[in-house]
């Protein structure tokens, strides 16, 4: 381990910003892709649910 | 199917295409009315200074050249396409990839060989010296038909799309970079006194590879477009 | 021979025909008649091989079209209903040069010829097409049939804008096309005036 | 059990769909241990960089992004080509499904290439081989992606962005070796990427870990996407009666 403290672990050594904004931005990229990519899979799946019964009405009817 | 059949064909296609040139002459005029142009606007922004002039010269008469080049893309299938001809093209007892070779040798003669030849005169404005301006004339008689060859895949894969104009100058000018690269470089190594030579091989080399790919993917991409 | 074996084809979301199988011998047209959209063009079109059909094939004398490719290509002549005519150039120059491209180059005389035979005078061969109404441009594009060699000929709505006399001329040429051991493929909304023997009649329903 | 696996059948969007339904989960599961494991590496385990300090820290995401950037694309350009030569609907979608995740890493790359030059190089940006490919290739995904959604009709889409996605895997590498022989001639610019020093062990297994948490990562989300293109496409629910979808409406009622 090669850091004494918590704000000498966030400064890296001066270079802080260049690190961290790099880190931020791939989590935040990689988070947004999941969450829209859940968000699309709900869609579908609403649209799925949404026919599935509605043919299934047609036939208990 | 043999060889003076195919001949025919493609001679067919280029006697048509500049036939139809002839009639229409101000289209062919269009592009190198826009390269003087654009080239005319370089010195008055950033300055008459002869020595920035002939740093930049090579590029913007590169730049201003590609650009040229690729405005007159739309015009490569795009009228046969509408009027059907490009149906009937496509359905020749010869291989689509060899009547493309044809088209786009037509577009060539009618929109970048006159800008080959206007080359030199944008040159001298410039301030090239004599050996550099033949390297230049060189350089675009390698490049340009490698970017209409090139451009023809992009033309080709809009044909009929909706804001095609933008669309293809996205699609087509990541793939003109290594031809800028090596053409501006010709005219600059040339200019220092190193010679221009390993870099208009390097454009022979460009031309002779997109000679051999851009057609069959341009065919593939016409077959594509018209189903 | 043309067949049409279990041909399926559908347009984005629409199905316009599944499971098609037609013959079409030597010496027989058929008619392709339907409404708007039924997919009368998308089947001549398969038939021509500028479309590929979802599923099946299309076998001319027993080979598939997408296999003999140029071959393929080099036993029909095809006229959609664009025609393919270039406005800025005079009808005799459409007609030698669309021959020329098909590989089939004629004389000047021989293309004369042709387009009076269908009713194009000589003051009109040499007018620039965009002057000619949109039945005489038609007519430009007709006239290849009759210096066409090709056994094959796929003809989509040739009729349409042509006058009574015209039609009947197209007929006419059609009917020598067949007496030749010629096979045609035309779609279209009219009757065929031709015997009814030498007729096959397919009607798509979309 | 032979290792006689009819692989043919799950090229079928049917069989396909709840397979890659069954192995997202686990492939997200691995993806959390991995970059868990891989950052705990990177930041507590690897040393110092006696050249760069610890700036050199950005190589845990720059470099998996740049390889994963290129890489995708060139799978994408395979399921493009596949896509062609079989005439495969599933081939296409995945084609369609890989262009925005790769798009993604291009663009991360660039970022945190620029984070990474200006305290290295002390400049955000140089005219470098390696910098240049990476963003002519964004301009490509961005190519793939605008020219499929320009086009309307599906079919026509799905080919014509795999000729272009095609046409755009012979252009990196010339383009790579172009920019590299123009920067020889000019001597002033030229910079190497390459740190020099060697690397500690440790940093390089961080690095590795890490990658491989990027490929599984892109190999998750390119199957929840491609699943959801094919509900979208075929707009149907049919795809197998044991799937989840039905069960859930089932329930539902």
């Amino acid at each position: 381990m090669q850091w004494s403290s918590a704000s000498e672990f966030f400064a890296m050594g001066g270079y802080g910003l260049y690190v961290w904004t790099s880190f931020v931005a791939t989590a935040l990229c990689m988070g947004w892709e999941v969450l829209a990519l859940w968000r699309r899979r709900a869609a579908t799946r609403a649209e799925q649910r949404a026919s599935l019964l509605g043919g299934a009405d047609e036939t208990t009817a | 199917m043999n060889g003076s059949s195919m001949w025919e064909a493609v001679s067919g296609i280029i006697r048509r295409d500049l036939l139809l040139a002839m009639r229409r002459r101000s289209d062919a005029a269009m592009s190198v009315f826009f390269l003087v142009i654009v080239v005319s606007l370089f010195p008055l922004g950033v300055g008459p200074d002869p020595v920035v002039l002939r740093t930049i010269g090579p590029g913007v008469l590169w730049v201003a050249a590609l650009l040229a080049c690729l405005l007159s893309l739309s015009r490569v299938f795009t009228a046969d396409y509408v009027d059907g001809a490009l149906e009937q093209m496509v359905l020749v007892p010869q291989p689509l990839a060899v009547l493309v070779v044809g088209k786009v040798l037509a577009h060539w003669l009618i929109s970048g060989l006159p800008v080959v030849l206007l080359s030199p005169l944008l040159g001298l404005q410039f301030g090239l010296s004599g050996e550099s301006l033949g390297v230049l004339v060189m350089s675009l008689l390698l490049g340009t038909p490698t970017l209409s060859m090139i451009g023809a895949i992009g033309a080709a894969l809009v044909l009929g799309v909706r804001g095609s104009g933008l669309l293809v100058a996205l699609l087509v000018l990541p793939l003109y970079v290594p031809v800028l690269i090596f053409g501006a470089g010709a005219v600059t190594s040339s200019m220092a006194g190193i010679g221009g030579e390993a870099n208009l091989s390097l454009l022979g080399a460009c031309l002779v590879l997109s000679l051999f790919l851009a057609p069959w993917a341009t065919a593939a991409a016409l077959r594509i477009a018209l189903e | 021979m043309l067949q049409a074996v279990s041909l399926r084809c559908s347009r984005g979301e629409r199905r316009l025909f599944t499971d098609l199988n037609v013959k079409v011998e030597r010496g027989s047209l058929l008619a392709v008649v339907g409404e708007n959209g039924s997919g009368k063009t998308s089947l001549l079109r398969i038939f021509s091989s500028l479309l590929s059909p979802e599923q099946g094939s299309v076998l001319w004398e027993g080979q598939d079209i997408l296999q003999l490719k140029e071959l393929y290509a080099g036993q029909l002549t095809y006229i959609g209903h664009l025609n393919g005519i270039k406005d800025d150039l005079t009808p005799l120059e459409n007609l030698m040069s669309a021959m020329s491209l098909a590989g089939e180059s004629c004389s000047n005389n021989g293309a004369k010829e042709a387009l009076e035979a269908i009713g194009l005078k000589r003051p009109i061969h040499q007018l620039p097409s965009k002057v000619l109404s949109q039945g005489q441009k038609r007519r430009v594009a007709l006239a290849r049939l009759w210096l066409s060699t090709r056994p094959l000929w796929l003809l989509d709505e040739p009729f349409t804008s042509l006058d009574t006399a015209a039609t009947a001329v197209v007929t006419q040429r059609l009917h020598t096309h067949l007496q030749r051991a010629g096979l045609a493929v035309v779609v279209t909304h009219q009757e065929v005036a031709l015997p009814t023997e030498i007729v096959q009649r397919l009607r798509l329903t979309g | 059990m032979s290792m006689d696996i009819n692989w043919l059948k799950y090229s079928s969007p049917q069989a396909f769909y709840p397979l890659a339904g069954r192995l997202i989960p686990w492939f997200a599961c691995v993806v959390v241990v991995l970059m868990g494991v891989g950052l705990y590496m990177g930041f507590f385990v690897a040393p110092t960089d006696f050249q760069q300090g610890e700036a050199y820290r950005i190589i845990f995401v720059h470099v998996p992004a740049a390889w994963m950037s290129m890489f995708l694309y060139v799978v994408m350009a395979v399921w493009a080509g596949i896509g062609m030569g079989l005439n495969a609907r599933l081939s296409f979608m995945m084609a369609q499904a890989i262009a925005p995740t790769g798009a993604m890493f291009t663009f991360l790359a660039l970022l945190t290439g620029a984070m990474w030059g200006k305290p290295t190089w002390g400049a955000w940006w140089v005219w470098d081989a390696r910098l240049t490919s990476e963003l002519i290739l964004l301009f490509q995904y961005a190519g793939v992606m605008l020219l499929r959604t320009s086009i309307d009709d599906l079919r026509r889409a799905d080919r014509a962005s795999a000729v272009f996605a095609l046409v755009g895997v012979v252009n990196v590498p010339i383009i790579y070796f172009s920019v590299q022989w123009w920067n020889t001639l000019h001597q002033g610019a030229s910079v190497s990427m390459a740190t020099g020093s060697k690397m500690a062990s440790t940093m390089l297994t961080a690095m590795l870990l890490m990658t491989l948490a990027f490929w599984l990562y892109s190999i998750a989300v390119i199957l929840a996407r491609v699943r959801c293109i094919m509900v979208e496409r075929e707009s149907l629910p049919v795809w197998n009666e044991k799937s989840a979808v039905i069960q859930e409406a089932v329930e539902a009622r």
